[in-house]
């Protein structure tokens, strides 16, 4: 049976993609940013996940708002990224596994998760710069991927709760899928930040924190929250916290922090990267 | 059914009302994706506008660069950023001209706040 | 307040878009068929409603197998259908409501219906049909309509009970809307027909009669079948019943069938007309 | 968890197996939506399969023009219908192929299921 070895968190900032581009790792801008992954790194070596299932959001690239899904799940045989509008390199192809995504996908739509099914589906920076800062050579290693797209461009955004219940729904069903496959779960995305308005550059280094803190022992804590209460806390686009409770109600059994990670600023934004082990 | 629509200041929730107002903007920039239609964009941007039919108002914002009034004329700041990006401007020039600040004083004010 | 005036059904196959461009109301073969109508516009006439909320199923012109979603929902100010591959002709667009669509798309997200929002989309005969059905002047009298897709397409398909829930927080959507707005909701599709296979041409008249009864007073009867039951009933596209069922759903007061009308064969289909009246 | 997934005679449920089997075809289909696709399409069928990827057995059920094949070969009936609808092949017509009946018998047993 499949087992759930673990969840991971980042943020995916378009600016992490260019740094990793020019190879910035050592600039004492980012250097308190990278040094975060390499003890997460080993952790990933140790434990040889076969499939990621990254939950993430699409900023722009694979869905417009003539199409604009609440929750979107991939199940192509590979997935491709493509030029964002500023040029983005395209880089190797992440690996599909269509039938554990259609397995996800059944269970998914029986617990009424009514989900869009892509069997074709560009992914964007929320979803190649955690798999780029997770496994620099995810080409090599070959590891399977099941991108899970959660709206946080069009309001009305699905609460808190919802995510966090598409989570525990997600996890039901990688334990019930019959190949002996290791699967780690990604939540992308946040902490505080805000791109647009006159509140721009808003950080709440205070609820991230308390973030970092409760999505290990207590992601309840969050589930009465509105979208509205969350972008008041965390600014607009830290709404990207619902993807990060979406990865924690899929970790079925003891949670431990393995490592984590916070910074503040990368590009606008406060990064959180933890490494969570999933015992069962 | 009564949800919580209380403005947050300083942010403009991208709602229905946002939608239905910019989407002619948006679906434009969203078309940036794209290098070709950037490159006839940059050509001819009143042909381009007038083709994804803009509005008076979105015009404008676009010709100024304006990011507060491009988002006041229904833009979301997803797809402003592929706009914004064709011109250079990264997350904190945007930052610094909605905040009326220099693209230093953003830096300083965001290295701040992990203080 | 807006006001829920009443469900209608209809079959909305190919076959009746085209005898209905060729006036073909009075040909023995249709004029069993069309002959259920005038009564039902009769109908409307005196309740004359301002909004059609019409559930369907797309076919494959809006939506493609990149992008399937579960349930869908227009958004934008009008709607025109176009070439299905058979070159069906392009008729006059249909009014939208954005605003009330909106309305209903907060609401159903608040309720935890995973909707994707589409602020443009192409309708197709499963609308189209429906609409010349009920109103062959609509273009003049300027009924808006709010499209609303449910995936018949690509299993898994939403069960009844999902579809029915919809219908319901729908229902409850649109009378908390503050206009003055009479709303009459429309499932098309059905009865029992299957097109694939070597089980093409079944139908099912019994499970349809009682499908036309139960519709009205029991709804709930279905609502512990699952997709697979209804396919063995109804046939493979018979499945297109839960299109009613999230109609009715919608219905929020005392239903009374004012009309009704059952046909076989049209095209491959058991065709079902019914009229129902919502009385707060 | 567990699914009825027992097969129903003369089914096939178009569900992640078939869709797993058949995106290269049905993606060929769906876009028969468009004119000028459907002529490209009739003008060199062997070059258009090659264009969209189709494998052998979905390339040779496309040649038969042969419903039950194009099915087993991962084919949706709403997509497969639009390939049929090029040859003026109505539902009856693809009813009557898969039962092996004349048109004739096909309408007259849809007829009977009235009585
Ligand atoms: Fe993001
Ligand atoms: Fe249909």
């Amino acid at each position: 049976m499949a087992r759930i070895v673990g969840g991971l968190t980042t943020s995916h900032i378009p600016a992490i993609g260019n740094a990793i581009a020019r190879k910035m790792f050592e600039d004492p801008y980012w250097k308190p940013f990278f040094d975060g992954y390499p003890p997460v790194r080993e952790w990933l070596d140790e434990v040889k996940p076969d499939v990621a299932v990254v939950i993430y959001n699409d900023h722009g690239l694979n869905f417009f708002l003539d199409k604009q899904p609440t929750f979107a799940i991939g199940a192509a045989p590979e997935y491709r990224n493509d030029d964002e509008g500023w040029g983005i390199p395209t880089i190797a192809p992440f690996k599909g596994d269509p039938a554990f995504s259609w397995h996800l996908i059944d269970n998914l739509v029986h617990d009424d998760f009514d989900l869009v099914t892509c069997q074709e589906m560009l992914v964007d920076h929320g979803f190649t710069v955690p798999m780029q800062l997770f496994w620099p050579n995810y080409a090599d290693i070959g590891i399977k991927t099941v991108p899970l797209v959660i709206n946080t461009v069009q309001h009305p955004l699905p609460s808190p709760r919802r995510c966090y219940n598409l989570g525990k729904s997600l996890g039901k069903a990688i334990e019930s899928y019959p190949e002996d496959l290791k699967v780690v779960i990604l939540g992308t995305g946040g902490l505080s930040h805000q791109l647009d308005g006159q509140r721009a550059g808003f950080i709440n280094k205070t609820f991230d924190r308390m973030c970092m803190e409760k999505i290990v022992d207590d992601p309840e804590h969050f589930l009465d929250m509105s979208i509205r209460d969350l972008v008041v806390e965390a600014g607009a686009q830290g709404a990207e916290f619902i993807l990060w409770l979406a990865m924690r109600g899929a970790l079925t059994g003891k949670v431990t922090a393995r490592h984590s990670n916070y910074h503040i600023p990368i590009s606008n934004t406060a990064s959180g990267l933890l490494c969570l082990e999933n015992a069962a | 059914m009564t949800h919580n629509k209380e403005p947050i200041p300083g942010t403009v929730m991208f709602d229905g009302t946002q939608a239905m107002k910019g989407y002619a903007l948006n679906k434009m920039c969203y078309s940036f994706n794209n290098k070709q239609n950037r490159e006839e964009f940059l050509a001819d941007e009143e042909a381009y506008m007038d083709k994804y039919g803009l509005n008076d108002e979105q015009k404008q914002a676009v010709r100024d660069k304006v990011v507060l009034d491009l988002i006041a004329a229904g833009g979301n700041i997803y797809y402003l950023a592929k706009f914004a990006g064709m011109y250079g401007l990264n997350v904190q020039d945007v930052g610094a001209q909605q905040t009326g600040m220099s693209v230093e004083d953003f830096k300083e004010k965001l290295r701040r706040a992990g203080e």
